[in-house]
This record gives C-alpha cells, structure tokens and sequence, in this order.
C-alpha cells in the first residue's frame, strides 16, 4: 500500500519524482486509451448501433460539430454551477458550525436539514421558481440543493470529531466557543471538510444541470447545458447527446481539480494524507 | 415478454409487448380495449402493455428489440429514422397530435403568432418549437416542462404546453378557461401513431397485420362504446384517473377528432396519408431536423395495413378517393 | 528569597481538595484526596504508573469531574482563570508551527500578534528550541515535542501551573537545566504548581512539599515537606537536607508498591 | 461546544441521561413545532394558496387519503432504495479499495471514477434502461450511479488518512497489503466512511425516486413513488404531492437512522466524536 | 552465561551500519553513523533532545530512507525479518483492546487465535497489565500505554528489538522490575536490541555497549563498552564497573552537550 519509507521527505522532491515518471498524467491516459479500446471493442463485438452507444469519435464529431450551441451551454452551466457551488460552500459551512455548536442545535436541526436534503427537488422545484423566479436564481438555488449536503455532513462529522486531548487544552486555556471552533474544531476538520468539497464539487455541474432542465429559460440555443442535454436527447442526436455529457464533465473536472489544488496547498504541511508519498 | 424474432408461444398466439409513452390513461384506451376485451387475443397476439413513464429512449428500445411496439409521433420517428434508427409506423391512432399551448387570459394570446415574443413552458427538445421558431416567425422564450401545474395557476400570464386531453380538465377544476391552441393548427400536423423496428415489420409481417386490424378495432369499439371496462382497467394501474377525469378525456378524443379525424379532409380511424407525411418530411428537412435521407415507403408500413388506411403510398394499389374508402370493407 | 510556604489550611489557600474521589466506570481511582496547596508552593505528585496522577491533576482543571468531593479555588485571583497544563502527551495542534503553537493561549486570552509572538519566542529560547521556531509538530523529536508543551505553559504567566511528566522524554542535562529555569522564572513570577514526575530527585530538587499517592483506589499515602526554601541550584542538590528526602521519598514510594 | 467535563464516562449513563432529558426527542419535536408554526404564519401572512404550498394539515389529510397508493409506492421504492444502497455500499467499498490500494490505481481510475458520477443521469439512463430493462434492476442502477460516489469519496479519504505511526508498526511487523488494509486502514476510515454512508443513505431515496421516474413501469402494485410524485404532480394533487415527498423523506430517515444506529455501534468505544457526551 | 559479543567487526554481525547519513529538508541529522551489532548484544543509545537518535533507530528499522550509506544485515536468520519496534509514542490501535494490542504482531504473522492470546497474555502479564486487558488505549493512563507497548514488541519472539525510550514514562520502581525483566527474558531468547534512554544507569545496566550521539550534525561521538557479563541483576548496579561506566558514560554526554 504506502511505500515504505520516507514519509518525511519535502514536497519538491516529491514533486520532482511525480514529474520524472509516470504519475502526473501518465497513468490516467493509459486507463483512458484501454477503456476507449474497450469502447471500440465492445461495440464492434456487440454491433451496438450509435443510437445506443456512440463510438468515441462520433462524440468528438458531433461536439466540434455543435461546439456553439454547447460552448454557450457550458458557460452557462458553469456560472450556475459556480455560484450554486459557492453558496452551497457558505451554507453548509454556517449549518455545519450551527450543527456542531451544540447537542441541541445538533439533535434540533439536523432532523430538518436531512428533510430538506431528502425532498425531491421535482416537489421543491414549482415553489423555488414561484420565489426566485426562472432561470438563474432558481438554478442556483436548486444546485445548492443538490450539492450542500455532503458539505454538511463531512464538515460537521469533522467539527464533532475534534481529538478530546485538545479540546481539553482549548478548555484549560478557557477559550471561547467560537476559538475553539475556529482554530481546533474547524482546522481539524479541514480533512472531512475537503472531502465534502470534492464530492459537492462532482455534484455541482449535475446539479446545475438538473436544474437547468426544470429552471432554465432560453429559446433553445442560448440556454444552458441542461436544455441541451434535453433537446440532443428529444432529437435522437445521441452522439451530440454524449459530447454534452462530456462538455458537464469537464466542468466537473475543473470544480474537482480546483478543489484538489485547494486541499492539498492547505493540508499538505500536516496532514498524513497529504503529506505522505502517495 | 418482448421478442426480437416473435414466437409462438405454447397457446399458439405470439407474444408482443407494446409500449407506450405516459403512465396508463385514457390517450391509449383503444390499445387496452383491445386487450381487455381479446381482441388481440383473438388476432393471434399475447400482448403486454407497458407503460412508458417519462422514459426518453423508447424508440432506442424499439429499435434494439428491447420492446416490439410503441407509441409516438410522425415527425420525431422521421427524425430517428434520418439518424439510422430503423423505425416503421404501423397504426396512428390520432390523426392529430394532441400536444397543446394553453394559457390564461391575462396572457393576451388567441393565435398561435400571438405568442410572439412570450415566455412559454415547453419541452425544448419539442420539433415543434423550432418549427413555430424557423418556419413561422415566432420568438419564444422557452422554460421546460415541470410537469406541473403550480405556476399555471399562480401567474395569470402563464403559457404552456398541454394535451389538449388532461391538462385542461385539472385547470377548468380549478375556476379557469384556458385558452387552448392546437399545435396541429400550425401547419406541422403529426400523427400519433404505433410503430415497431423495421427488422420486426420484416420478419413479422403477419403479426403487425394483425395488431393493426385489432388495435383499429379496439379504437373504434372504444370510441364508440361508454368505455366502462377500460376506464375500470386504468383506474387500477392508475388510480389516479378519476371516472370523470377519464370521461372527460374520452369526450375531448371524440369531441377534438383526434382519433376518428375529419372525414371530410380525408382522415379516418387510422389512416395515414402519404402527402401529409411527405410535407411533414418537407418541414422537417427545412427545419433542418433530418440527418440524412428518410424514404417514407420503408418509414411507414403502409403494405401491411388494409387498403384503405394507407392512402396515396405509391407501392400500392392507389385508393380511388377517400369517400370510396370510407365505405370501404378492407377493414376486418 | 521566599520561603517555603506555611503548611497548616489557612484561608488563604490556593487550591483546596476536600474529599476527593473519582471513578471511571464504577472502578475507583482515587479516593478521599485532601490536599491544601498555598500560593507559591510546588507541589510534586509521585506515584506508581496507572494511580491515578494525570487524573489527579485533570480533576484540579476541571477537566474532570469529580465523583466524589470538590476543587476549591481559595481567595487568590485563580479560580481556574490563570491556569496551565502541560499534558503528558505534548498535545500540539499538528497544523500550528512551533512558535504558533507556543503563542496560542496568547492567541485565546487576545494578546496582539506581535506581543505573543515576542513572548512565545522567549520561552521558545528557554526551552532550547530557538532553531526549531517554524518547524510543524512532525518535524519534531518526541523531547522537543514536550518542550514546546513546556513553553507554551509558561507564555500565559500562569497562577497555577499543572505538570505532567513535563521532562520525562528529555535527556538529563537538558531535564536539569530546564528544572533549574523552572526555578528561576518562579522565583520571578510567583506562580504556584502542581507537578507529576517519576523522578524522585526531580520531585524533591523542584518541590516544596512532595505527595506519594499509594496503589489503588490511590489515596494520598505520604505527604513530605522538604524543607529546602527557594532559590535553590544545582549546589542544592548537594545538601543533605535534599539528600535525606530522596531517601525518605524512595522509602515512602517503595512502601506504596509493596 | 463541547460540556466541560469527563470523556470517560460509560456509555450506559450517557444513555440515561438522554433518556432522562430533552435528549432524544424533545429538541426536534420542538423545532419541528416552531417550523410548522412559521409555516401556517407563512401561509396565513403571505396568503400562500395551498396549489403553492399547502398547510401541513392538508397534508396529513392528503397523505391519509392516498394511503393506499403512497404505500405501495414507498414500499417499491424502498425497495429499490435498500438494494441501490446496499450495491452503492459494496461497489463504492470495493472501489475505494481499489483507489487505496495503490498511487496509480487512484491516479487511473479516480478520474474515470469522477467521469462516471458527473455524467448527468439523464443522458445515462436510456443505456441503463437499454442494458438491465425497465423497472427495478434499472432503478437500482440509477440509484447506484447517484448515491455510490459519497461513499468511495469518503471511504478512499479515510483509507489514505491512516497514521504515519501505525503504518511503521505496520510496516515493521511486515504486515502484507491486505493486512495493513484490514486491520489499519479500514478501521482508521470508519469514521469517514461513516458520514460517506450518511450522505449516501440520504440520497437513496431520491435516487430510486429519480429512477422510478425514468425508469419505472408505473402502473398499479408497479408503481414507486417516482411515478404517484409525476401523477400527482401532472395533476395538481399538491398536498397528496407533498404528502408523497414527505414518505420519500420517511425512507431517507429510516435509512440514516439505521446508519446512525450501525456508526455509533461500531464506533462508541474509541472514536471521540462517539465517545464524547454530546 | 553469555559474555559481551566480541567488539570487532565480524561476518557474524547481525547489523552493520556503513556510514550512515540522514538529512531532512537539506538539514543533516546524522552524519557518518558506522556501527556493527553482534548477535546478543545490548546497545544503548544516548544523547541530547533531538539528536536523532529516533532517526537512527527508524533508519535501522528500514522506516526511513538513509541519504547516505546503508544499513547491512549479516549472515543471521535476521535480514530486518524477526524485527520489533517499541516506538517513542505508545502507538496503540485505538479501536483495539490491549489484549489485542498486544496480540497484533502475531495476527499478523498469522497464528492461530488460540496461540496469540495466549502469549499476549503472558506479556501483558509481565508488564503488570493483567487487569486491564480489555481496556481501550484511551482508558489507560501514558505509563500503561508504554507498557503495552513494550509488551507486543515481546509476543513475535524478534531477533532484533528497538526499542525507544521504552520506560521513559515509568515510575522508577516499575522500571527497574521491566529492566530486569528485560534482562531476564533475553536470556531466555537471546536477542539482540538497540535501546534509547535518556537514563545512563538504566543505559548502563542494561546495555554491553553504549553509545553517545553528539551534537548536529550528530554522529556517534563515544562508544562505550560496559565489561559486565549477563545475567545481571539489581546486585549488578552495586558493582563498582558499573557505578565506573556510568560516571563514564555521564561524562560522555556532558562532553557532546558542552
Ligand atoms: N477515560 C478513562 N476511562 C476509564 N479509565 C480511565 C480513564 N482514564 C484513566 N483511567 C484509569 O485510571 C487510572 C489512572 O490513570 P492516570 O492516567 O491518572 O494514571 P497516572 O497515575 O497518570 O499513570 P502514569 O504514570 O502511567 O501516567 C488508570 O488505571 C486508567 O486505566
Ligand atoms: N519528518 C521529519 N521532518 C523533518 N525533520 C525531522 C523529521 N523527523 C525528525 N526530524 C528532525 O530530526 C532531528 C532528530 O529527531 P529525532 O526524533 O531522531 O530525535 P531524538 O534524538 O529521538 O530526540 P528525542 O530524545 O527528543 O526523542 C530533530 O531535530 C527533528 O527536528
Ligand atoms: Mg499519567
Ligand atoms: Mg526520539
């Protein structure tokens, strides 16, 4: 599993040995070409048609073929998706630091927060474009209601998880709440919290997405990636329809990496993880 | 259970699985009088209605044999059909898609122009969007289809998308005539019809003939009958469907034509015309909708429908005039 | 310069113990700790492993309650207000340098940055780490771990300062040049302390009185004066008065274990 | 945040004294009244008519009136939950495994991992439905593709964060592979795992609903709650909608109950966040 | 029974360490350790807070990568195969008790259930644990922890022991019984063990050779050989070799501290 040895060594040579081998893109790209081949493989073995499943460069075809129409999706999706992701990030902050204040805040709201979550968005969805009204709003609305709870649970899991040695320390020095939430409680979280992130950062283009089919507007051009993910797949453009998929998991992979970035730079000096070799 | 090369099963009638495109209601009433009542049974056939939710890939289904029969328009199987998804019509049991605008006075809209420039609730993958887009001028705003009612009502300049044979009755409950436009009136006139794969038509001529003379017959003895058996029958899948709600839809089939057609401009009970679908074809091509060549001889069945259902196909003997036909006895 | 402190309850006590006894899940621990510590003594806590001295003093913090008897904080200015503890594990937040580390009670009473971080950098310098200021908690050897412990008690001029084996982990010439610092900053600040060592040397070199907590339920089995008075040095330890209560802690420490 | 005060005590008394205060029920019922509260005032001031959002009572007189059908249609989807989840739960265990297991093994699959939780359900479904069939199996599958992703994120999070310390132990006693995984790394990602679980089980019943309505057969003993939300909502049954919403919410809670259950069994005797009184 | 190995560098060495280096982030630790270890032999290491000694050990464990030299093992069965670890910190598996704690080495290497409880009970016995084998490592108190930890270093029956200040946080008289416990086991298995201390008499009476880290970069800077014989026992600590190597070895480590 890990490597033995050196779990001391600095990240620049850690670096260094990344860049030198295989690591960084290498091994991604050879799962990529053997999936692909596969791809090929199994629809040549099986004669699937393209109308059930395109072959690679069909998708590629079909998406440098529409790349306008879903360029301007994408850019649509993405701001939803950005703006849904920030305030799922600063909700589920506040209802994670409201969760873990208290035992009763705990066992009065969380109830609630789960009732929230668990409410299917086609029921949530009438009334949030009654409020916010079609289009952006919503969107994001419905994106935060999509991606805010794996935030919650992960940060407030990590808030609670605090190590009972420290938390004595904090108490001796008589911190105050928010101190021992801000500097023991929230950066011990900081793990859970990522972790959180990462999967709300996977959900957020979906949830955009989603929301664009029940919240979005446009007259069918200038409209997001969800309301071409519906038109590509009412016209039977199934390649199309995949190089849209393709086009939301990009910005997935953007939100990801960028969260990655964000995790390791703020854990890498301390955190086993992250610090480890692998 | 569905069959790629349909069996005979051990009773001697083979089994076919019909699907169609919403949960069970009343819009398939002829379908299920058919099996409810043996007529299919009766022409040979085992049949499985399944409904077809809010799934998307239906004719995906069709076409990999996954199902042998289902249930949709014209114009989106020409569209499937140009991108090599080998469909074949079979039966059309509207003459007339159903498909709708409905939308409240406050609106300010009596024509399908006057929807220029408003924001109406569609589904945006819809081919007559962009038809009433390109073809006729019309700016709209478009904001998908929730499948919901709540906005209709809230907002007294709401416009959207409706079967002419539901969505009215739950508003008119509610204290409020809509104004509703029938999207066949724009010029872009589907059928709603039953179609299976061109590889079963090929291999099943026999069965296709004949689940196009029952599901015809159940049509008409649905229409013509008070619907009692059937509508007990969907209430049951569906329980839902109130009696009223489903006598109300089944008045609006016979009262909209939608199934029987307007026997003065050539429709009837199943019929298709071959220059209404040519000029779909045409509209379609223009729209810019069609991926490559669609031939409708090889896209409709038309050879192994009863004369005088399939008019002005050129592979057949022509049909001297709708009016002879009508009193024709190609039908069993 | 001052004396080691009178002996008998007074009013003016410090810390008073009445009675005290824990239990973890119905297994006694301590039982009936009567204990009055004066400001200013040193009070040092020995006894076998497992009898109950982290506990004891954990109960002095309140970062245990008591099953039995009470803590009370005598007319001084304490009342668990100034109080620090080092732990027996270094107890550093592996996220925080060294000198952030050090400063965070700074931090928590509000000093500003840069007066904490003039202090944490003092004792930092006391404690013999003033190259290891950035460094984060791994970095760190198990000994320099408890010294940074060690240090960040001192930023917050405690009232009442809670040892827990602070030097255990450190070889003796450091162990004795940080026990005789720990002399001099008292004799500066004034504070009063309550230390658990296994040293019995340590224990009569640093305390004033020296408690020996007997095997379980422990229980406060010999309390020993050591009449030595403050300062005192390295030259201490040659006294015979010192050399006797090593004896006699040795004795009072073997009889428990018995 | 955390009472000052003894970590040590056993859990049999923390329980009493839950059963003795507020503890178990008494905070939610009393922030569920304030809820129900602002809601009536809500609707009363606001004169929110009940299409828009219905008073809880409506509810409750819908959600009795529609017995019948609610429950048949929560039974299949809690069907469809329980399978979904219990596949999401091994396949996301086992590939989290895979992803620890090695650097490469994360730097390949991870990526494809991400690919295939991003990829908007909508244009995988039609494939679904294609290669298992319309109905539970594809349902299930659908519930997979939505709830296994919190699940391998945690799970793969935990297994990576074991101690520096305990992996040299581990490795000096030259532990194999599977070993250190058993025995170090899994019990070390519980608490992680824990909360992926957590928010996987509150997404399970939106999932198999979300499945039922694009993959479901619908109709009659059939019909899971995916469809009665479509019908009700296609006919403007707004309190029976709500009252449906509200029994997906009822699975989701006996699903995060049950995990709630299970973390604290599994992991009251070391972990301090279980460990510790609140 | 058993004489000191034999000082010169042999075939027979169980260890050899050939200039051996460690630098981390660019700062050297340790510079041009060389050192054999004869089977059988003791080893004590000694020096300052921070001079590497837990490096040197982790290094000789294979724990940790050397950037310079290399770390032999001879002709024996050993090849870093039989090896056991008691580590600075406890390092106990939280979610374990300490029955099975103690019996994790052997889980590992696969004996029957039956078999590793056995043995495990028997050292936590010697460790004076036999009351709280089926306590949880966050019941126990630091001393107990250490002992448990030194307890699953015993249950594999290692060729080669390191061991990190094992009884750092121990009261002396517990100590001194697991010191001698210690003796008394190795003559029964006869393995050989490289030990950290920060106590020169316990580095003295255990070990048949001490060695004293300098300062940094730190390198062994004495090696001292202690001409007691085994077995030894609390009678050894009387002998006037002994009181001579400790007076020695303290004065070593003065030197390097200077
Ligand atoms: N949280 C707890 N739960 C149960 N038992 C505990 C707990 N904490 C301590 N104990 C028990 O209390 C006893 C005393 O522990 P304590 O840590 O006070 O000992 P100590 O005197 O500090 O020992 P050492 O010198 O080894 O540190 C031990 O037997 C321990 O098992
Ligand atoms: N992972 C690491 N990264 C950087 N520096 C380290 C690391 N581990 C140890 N060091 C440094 O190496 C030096 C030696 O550490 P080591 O733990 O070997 O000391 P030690 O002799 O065991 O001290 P002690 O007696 O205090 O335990 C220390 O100065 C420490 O700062
Ligand atoms: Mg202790
Ligand atoms: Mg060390």
């Amino acid at each position: 599993m890990t490597s033995l040895g050196d779990r001391g060594r600095g990240w620049t040579s850690a670096l260094k040995r990344h860049a030198a081998g295989w690591g960084v893109a290498g091994w991604p790209l050879l799962v990529g070409a053997l999936i692909t081949a596969s791809w090929y493989g199994g629809i040549v073995a099986f004669g699937i048609p393209e109308y059930q499943l395109p072959p690679p460069h069909r998708i590629v075809e079909a998406g440098l073929q529409e790349r306008e129409v879903l360029l301007t999706g994408a850019m649509q999706t993405a701001q939803a998706s950005l703006i849904g992701f920030l305030i799922s990030v600063a909700g589920g902050l506040v209802l994670s630091i409201l969760l873990a204040s208290s035992r009763w805040a705990y066992q009065g709201i969380y109830p609630y927060v789960l009732l929230l979550k668990m409410t299917p968005i086609i029921v949530v969805a009438p009334i949030v474009i009654l409020w916010a009204g079609q289009g952006l709003a919503s969107i994001t609305v419905i994106t935060f209601l999509v991606c805010f709870f794996p935030i919650v649970a992960n940060t407030t899991m990590g808030l609670r998880s605090a190590d009972a040695n420290l938390l004595d320390l904090f108490s001796v020095y008589k911190a105050k709440g928010w101190q021992q939430l801000l500097w023991l409680r929230a950066p011990g979280a900081l793990p859970y919290f990522m972790t959180g992130l990462r999967v709300a950062a996977a959900l957020t283009p979906i949830g955009a997405l989603y929301g664009d089919t029940v919240a979005g507007m446009g007259s069918g051009a200038d409209a997001g990636l969800g309301f071409v993910v519906l038109i590509f797949s009412a016209q039977f453009k199934v390649p199309a329809l995949f190089a849209a998929a393709f086009a939301a998991c990009v910005i997935g992979f953007l939100f990801v990496g960028f969260v990655n970035v964000f995790a390791w730079w703020v854990l890498h000096k301390w955190h086993d993880a992250y610090v480890a070799v692998d | 259970g569905p069959a790629d090369d349909a069996a005979p099963e051990a009773s001697g009638r083979t089994a076919v699985v019909l699907q169609t495109d919403w949960y069970p209601q009343p819009e398939h009433g002829g379908y299920y009088h058919a099996l409810l009542t043996g007529g299919y049974e009766r022409a040979g056939l085992d049949v499985e209605i399944r409904p077809g939710a809010n799934m998307t890939n239906i004719p995906q289904l069709v076409a990999t044999g996954r199902v042998d029969f289902a249930l949709g328009t014209s114009d989106n199987l020409l569209v499937a059909a140009s991108r090599g998804i080998p469909l074949v019509g079979v039966f059309p049991h509207f003459q007339h898609d159903p498909q709708c605008i409905m939308a409240r006075e406050g609106a300010g809209v009596d024509t399908l122009q006057s929807l220029d420039g408003k924001t109406v609730m569609m589904n945006p993958g819809l081919p007559h969007v962009r038809f009433l887009q390109r073809s006729l001028g019309i700016r709209l705003q478009l904001v998908p289809m929730d499948f919901s009612l709540t906005r209709f009502l809230s907002d007294p300049t709401f416009i959207q998308q409706c079967f002419v044979t539901s969505e009215p009755y739950y508003v008119g409950r509610q204290g409020i005539e809509p104004t509703v436009l029938r999207l066949s009136d724009s010029g872009f006139d589907s059928y709603r019809m039953a179609y299976a794969s061109a590889a079963f038509v090929a291999s099943n001529p026999d069965v296709v003939s004949a689940f196009i003379r029952a599901s015809r017959d159940g049509w008409e003895r649905y229409l013509g009958g008070d619907g009692a058996t059937v509508h007990e029958r969907l209430a049951e899948l569906n329980p839902q469907q109130t009696p009223d709600f489903m006598a109300w839809t089944k008045r609006a089939l016979v009262d909209y034509e939608l199934a029987q057609g307007d026997a003065e401009a050539g429709e009837m009970l199943g019929r298709f015309r071959h220059d209404r679908l040519e000029r779909q074809l045409a509209q379609l091509e223009a729209l810019d909708m069609l991926d490559g060549p669609v031939a409708l001889s090889d896209a409709f069945a038309a050879h192994l429908m009863p004369p005088t259902l399939a008019q002005g196909f050129p592979a057949l003997l022509p049909v001297a005039s709708a009016a002879e036909a009508d009193g024709g006895d190609g039908i069993p | 310069m001052v004396k080691a402190a009178p002996r008998k309850h007074s009013a003016g006590a410090l810390v008073r113990l009445v009675g005290l006894g824990k239990a973890f899940d119905g297994e006694v621990i301590l039982r009936d700790v009567s204990l009055t510590v004066e400001p200013g003594e040193l009070v040092g806590v020995i006894g076998p492993s497992g009898c109950g001295k982290t506990t004891l003093l954990k109960l002095v913090a309140g970062l245990v309650a008591p099953t039995e008897g009470k803590v009370e904080f005598g007319g001084g200015p304490t009342r668990r207000e100034s109080l620090s503890f080092v732990f027996q594990d270094a107890t550093l937040l592996p996220w925080l340098t060294v000198l952030d580390n050090v400063a965070l009670p700074l931090k928590i009473a509000g000093a500003p940055r840069r007066e904490r971080e003039a202090k944490a950098l003092t004792h930092i310098e006391r404690v013999g780490l003033a190259d290891a200021t950035r460094l984060y908690p791994r970095q760190l050897s198990g000994g320099m771990k408890m010294r940074v412990s060690v240090a960040r008690s001192m930023t917050v001029d405690p009232t009442l300062l809670l040892l827990d084996e602070p030097f255990g982990a450190l070889d003796e010439m450091t162990r004795d040049t940080l026990n005789e610092e720990l002399l001099r900053l008292r004799q500066a600040a004034r504070w009063t302390a309550l230390f658990v060592t296994h040293s019995v040397a340590e224990a009569v070199f640093l305390a004033s009185k020296v408690i020996v907590l007997g095997a379980r339920p422990s229980h406060i089995a010999h309390a020993i004066d050591v009449p030595l008075g403050y300062p005192r040095s390295s030259a201490t330890r040659e006294r015979s008065e010192y050399v006797e209560r090593v004896v006699t802690v040795t004795r009072a420490l073997h009889s428990v274990q018995e």
